[in-house]
């Protein structure tokens, strides 16, 4: 099943268009308020759009004096609300959709105690959404949306609120499920991104700033959140023959990826934290990068220490910490060799 | 749940709600003190009194599911229907409220009646309504429809919609929505709204009277024959008013479900 | 209730407070122009209902100068309670008349005529006057009147012989008078036999005893002309 | 919003809905076509029918005034408190709307008239209730509080105690929960329950007649002058009628807020 | 403000006692229903317990024949659903606490506009609650809970729904208002519990397994899911004089940390995932610790690749991955030298 989207809506300022193939499962990816839920509900057909179209495999679900009931269009939508049934038990919420689909009374049952296992929720199935505890009702939420067989599987944040046994299991159970599906999934983290999604889609500001095979994006963000959300530094400019042109004159050398930068274009110039040297002084000589920047943050990692300076990171060892006194407030400069950096061209502005 | 949720309410509250309690149990209390108990017994047993009680039951029934059957999906249209007639039809459905019963009477007799509206029409089908006990229970669903349809209404718009569009995007048709999830969800204002109904028929009298009359066994229901007995005997409509209340209230707290009123 | 009235009633000063059966509402409203032609600073305010529902009401208290009942009975009820002012005069006689809808589709002609299988009769309720009234009719028939429905009161007989939901009912010759059009009456010999006599009286802690005395002779008086005109017999005693 | 969730209707749902609403419209329309016109005016701008408007919509008011006063507290104790005792004060509340109207005058008067049983205390104050437009007042109150106490508590059930857990969490005292959460959520319900309150109280005819009598400018309502008329004009009966429904549809119309009942 | 909690709530198989010291913020841990948001409640005073009580700076709130009521208590729940006001504005809803704590209407606005700057979102003021989007109102419930200004500040999951960009600059927040508070913050995340948190109590099955100080819950967790949580291997089963005997009679030889095991008594070997090492077939000779092991899941970590075998992980370079042709399914050894193994005992059995 595959679908193309196009939905503007002018209350929420969103305006995005994309398109999911079939069997992919796409990432969509982004800021609060960003426009990421808007779109789901406008797929489920549980919003009417301004303009714009969705079609399914062909089918014109919404569109120009086109409307197709949110029952009719067999997508489910998981919500970033769980909203189970209060007045059924688990295992009847869980069975609804197969139910609702036609199957018989234990057909449907036997659906829902299968997806029940699924999310390590067998237990429960004879309790009221009342007495489950927040995580709890995640999982059946996911339990009852993955029951419903859609053509179009929606899942806005499906891992919120899991405990961190839970979240690995759920993890591998999509995987699992998701690698036949076509599907559209909505995260804060990167690992869902990484192992569930074959592509992402990443909005601001109610805009698709990006877009491109998960891999890609993560590894040669061209966008700031992207970069944000898979933890790399990103410096946006224009392009210099062998590098990137900050607003603030200075010059970051690095490598040109693939797409090559145009000299004066849009580019910006991608580093991972690890490759990022602190020192109290500015160090001369080499043909380094050399960024001074005021310590905002120290976070643990691990083995490590991430020390972020506003929109920039490095990755330390506890020992130079210690040795370089960092603290938050203190100057320092973040070094990094070019050949760690690499510059490509911006396809989409942040409008 | 014994140990639910503590909010406390205010402690001044008390104090109105006391005095809205005394205010509606007070005079029905003041007025048993007025009859004396030896006479209650025959009169309560008597023929007329028992045919009219069995009579009022059945045709306060009968007028409870017809508001339910006409009421339920008004209701629904109301609150979850779009267009610009919605609001009218929502005041035209209260009229039955402020409209004095003996005038709802004579409206369904200039409907319904020999020479009204559709007269006609059921004279010709062999139907007759008037005088019968079908009138009874066209007079009582008019005055309490709105009971019903308000209620059911105010439950649906306070429950909202949410829980009807997760369902709709699980693939549930509209059908399957509101027999499932919108119903079930209003349960509590559903069962308030069918026993304002019930509880309206019971004391209807009004509508009853202009429009089926008044004959032992077929339209004496029992406020028709507390009305009857007022003129010579105070004390004994008193009585059978007392009956009515009792019946109400017996009924009322059988019937409502748990948690539900 | 000298708090409030009508704006007409603002630079009068005094108020008559009459109680009156339903049927004397026409009547008894003619009456009270004319009573306030002559009395410029009095208010005259009617109150029309049931005879026994207005008695009950002075009986609880309610603050009336003159009552006028449409039967005896209730009236006697309010002297036994020691609340009326000197015995009560009668004032007015009516009898019973059947009424049929326009145009008398029933063709009834006599009262036996109402024992017919087709015909759809409403009576009141024997608990009431002319309920009363319509039994010893029929007893002085011989005639066994089974009706589709006993009303609460002469207007849901009214009502229904109105609308010509029922072929015939039994009334007071006043009330057909004062339908108009909308109704015919037929006239039976045997009504004559059941006269329902109308007295009227002053009530006690009547505030107005004055005005209370001249509104009776009012009524004795002048205004029986109204009270023919209306269809009301002569008192008989 | 126009672009609101749509998750629709069953299209069997409009015939049941339909019929429904034309078994309300239908009677009244129907009446209608019986007057003439030209009476029509000069009936409704008599004196009589003025006074009688005046009285009716002032004491309407003030009824609905008495019953929120009254009702909201008894609701919201009913709906939030605990206690054994609330389950049959709940099922007492109902009693009004079985008893017939003419009844509860009865009960009225044997608490507040001269003979009942607070009249010694009132004599003593130099209150007088009965026959006087208090009575009126009172009488519509009577009928009409559990119009508004049941629907309260209907939407006060199915909003739920969750936001005003929140509120409390948040350091506000019961009464600030109550005036700044509970209530606000529940305007619908709330505004519902005040409407029916007044239309019944403006439709109010037995309790009125029996407990405060029907004396113009005092105490004789719109419905109490439609009795009155009927007897000796149906027609200009059936012509007030209609004034009373248009002026309760008007009414209701302006006070209801938007989305309201 | 100090608080001592002790909770039992048979109907959820609830049973738990900690205390909480003056400014300190404690971490409750624990998987999904295992009764954190439960404790909250009753803290908050929503919840009545069968029996215990909270006694808050000498103050008894619950207890055998007390009750404080909720606004009397001082304390301030941000719950796991936000559940923010639908009739009030933005700002209306978060001046809600200040203005019944009896601030003027001009002082709680202040207040307000003052916390919801700090979220960042301040523009979204005027907005009704349903114009939000999810990670938004989860934002303004923060604020609304910071602005209460409580004794005692009660957070379930704070941070969820939040984007990557917010999340640091909420934690940065919250770390320096905590600081002062006197705070119990339920999370799913380590990074916060280890940023934001003291003190550490994990619950698990209605039970407190384990608390401690942050460090040395993480760093030497003695359950399993504290182990889990903090991204560490954990082998749970009695001591021998050099290691711990596994209920299958494999042994795990480590250095004994403090306090040191009783032989025969229950013990746990900790070590972490990048201490192990990954072999096609054991290892003779040296005296190291083997574990046989079939892989289940594969996960990128950064540079890394963390391949978890059931409850034991290890992390290796994707070169070792393409080397040793690791899968799902693979039968494989997990080596890791006794110098990496720490053994505690066990002081909390998991009842
Ligand atoms: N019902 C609504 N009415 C008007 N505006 C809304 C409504 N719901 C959301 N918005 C606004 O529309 C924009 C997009 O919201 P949306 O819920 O799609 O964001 P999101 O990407 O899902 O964010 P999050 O990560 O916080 O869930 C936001 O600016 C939000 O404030
Ligand atoms: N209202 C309730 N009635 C009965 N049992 C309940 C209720 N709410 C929760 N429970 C049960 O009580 C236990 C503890 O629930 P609680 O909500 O405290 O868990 P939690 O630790 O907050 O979990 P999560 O991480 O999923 O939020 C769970 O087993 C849950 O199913
Ligand atoms: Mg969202
Ligand atoms: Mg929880």
């Amino acid at each position: 099943m595959s679908a193309q989207v196009e939905v503007v809506l002018a209350e929420r300022g969103v305006d995005v268009a994309f398109e999911v193939a079939d069997g992919e499962t796409v990432a969509l990816l982004g800021p609060n308020g960003a426009g990421k839920s808007t779109t789901l509900s406008v797929l489920g057909g549980l919003l009417r759009p301004d303009a714009g179209r969705v079609v399914l495999d062909g089918e014109e679900l919404t569109g120009p004096g086109r409307w197709v009931a949110p029952h009719a269009r067999r997508t489910a939508l998981l919500a970033q609300d769980p909203l189970l049934f209060p007045h059924l038990s688990v295992l009847e919420n869980v069975a609804f959709g197969p139910r609702s689909r036609g199957s018989g009374r234990r057909d449907a049952r036997a659906t829902a105690e299968h997806w029940l296992a699924e999310v390590d929720a067998a237990d429960l199935a004879e309790r009221r959404p009342t007495q489950l505890s927040g995580g709890q009702a995640q999982r059946v939420a996911v339990a009852r949306a993955l029951a419903a067989e859609p053509r179009l599987l929606l899942l806005d944040e499906p891992m919120a609120a899991l405990d961190v046994a839970v979240a690995p299991a759920l993890r591998t159970l999509l995987r699992r499920v998701l690698a036949e599906r076509t599907t559209v999934i909505v995260t804060h983290h990167v690992l869902d991104a990484l192992l569930l999604a074959d592509r992402v889609v990443v909005l601001d500001g109610g805009r698709v700033v990006e877009q491109g095979t998960t891999a890609d994006v993560l590894s040669r963000p061209r966008s700031a959140f992207a970069a944000r959300f898979a933890g790399l530094n990103l410096v946006a400019g224009t392009a210099t023959p062998d590098g990137v042109r900050r607003p603030d004159g200075l010059v970051l050398h690095g490598t040109p990826g693939d797409p090559p930068p145009v000299a004066g274009a849009a580019a910006v110039a991608v580093f991972r934290p690890s490759a990022v040297a602190v020192h109290r002084e500015p160090p001369g000589g080499s043909p380094r990068n050399a960024l001074p920047v005021v310590v905002s943050e120290l976070e643990p990692l691990g083995d490590l220490v991430r020390v972020r300076a506003g929109e920039l990171a490095a990755d330390v060892t506890v020992a130079s910490v210690t040795e370089l006194g960092l603290a938050p407030g203190a100057s320092v400069t973040f070094v990094v060799k070019t050949t760690e950096v690499d510059v490509y061209a911006r396809p989409f502005e942040h409008r | 749940m014994s140990r639910a949720r503590h909010v406390g309410l205010p402690r001044w509250l008390f104090g109105p709600a006391l005095l809205a309690g005394a205010f509606v149990v007070l005079p029905v209390a003041s007025m048993t003190t007025r009859i004396a108990l030896g006479d209650f017994w025959s009169l309560v047993t008597s023929r007329a009194a028992r045919s009219a009680l069995v009579l009022s039951l059945e045709t306060s029934s009968a007028s409870t599911a017809l508001c339910l059957l006409l009421g339920v999906p008004l209701a629904t249209v109301l609150a979850r229907g779009e267009g610009r007639w919605l609001g009218p039809l929502r005041s035209l459905v209260l009229l039955p409220l402020v409209l004095p019963p003996v005038v709802g009477g004579i409206a369904l007799l200039s409907t319904f009646g020999r020479q009204g509206l559709l007269g006609g029409e059921l004279e010709a089908l062999g139907i007759r309504i008037a005088f019968t006990s079908v009138a009874v229970v066209l007079a009582q669903t008019f005055v309490s429809l709105p009971f019903l349809v308000i209620s059911l209404e105010g439950a649906l718009r306070t429950a909202g919609e949410r829980y009807d569009v997760v369902a709709a995007s699980l693939g549930a048709r509209p059908t399957t929505v509101l027999r499932r999830v919108t119903l079930p969800l209003v349960l509590p204002g559903l069962a308030s709204g069918a026993v304002l109904a019930f509880a309206r028929s019971l004391g209807e009298f009004g509508a009853t009277i202009t429009f089926a009359g008044s004959l032992e066994g077929t339209t004496r229901t029992l406020p028709l024959l507390i009305y009857n007995l007022r003129v010579t005997d105070a004390d004994a409509a008193v009585a059978m008013s007392l009956v009515l209340v009792a019946v109400a209230v017996l009924v009322i707290g059988l019937v409502r479900p748990r948690g539900a009123l | 209730s000298d708090d409030s009235s009508g704006e007409d009633g603002k630079d009068r000063e005094r108020t008559l407070t009459v109680f009156a059966a339903a049927s004397l509402t026409k009547t008894f409203e003619e009456l009270e122009r004319q009573f306030e032609d002559a009395h410029p600073d009095v208010d005259v305010k009617l109150s029309f209902g049931g005879s026994s529902d207005l008695a009950a009401q002075i009986a609880e208290g309610a603050e009336a100068d003159v009552f006028a009942s449409a039967d005896t009975a209730t009236m006697d009820t309010l002297v036994a309670a020691q609340l009326t002012v000197g015995e009560p005069a009668e004032f007015a006689t009516n009898t019973l008349m059947i009424a049929v809808p326009p145009g008398n589709p029933a063709g009834i002609e006599q009262l036996a005529d109402l024992t017919k299988k087709a015909v759809r009769l409403v009576l009141c309720q024997p608990e009431v006057p002319c309920g009363r009234a319509a039994l010893q009719v029929a007893d002085v028939a011989a005639l066994e009147l089974t009706p589709v429905s006993e009303e609460e009161s002469v207007s849901g007989v009214l009502t229904k012989v109105e609308n010509g939901e029922a072929d015939a009912g039994l009334v007071y010759v006043t009330d057909v008078a004062a339908a108009g059009d909308d109704l015919e009456g037929v006239d039976f010999p045997e009504a004559a036999d059941v006269v329902n006599h109308y007295p009227i009286v002053a009530v006690q802690d009547a505030e107005h005893a004055e005005l209370a005395r001249q509104w009776i002779d009012l009524v004795l008086g002048k205004g029986q002309q109204v009270l023919r005109k209306a269809g009301f017999g002569a008192p008989t005693s």
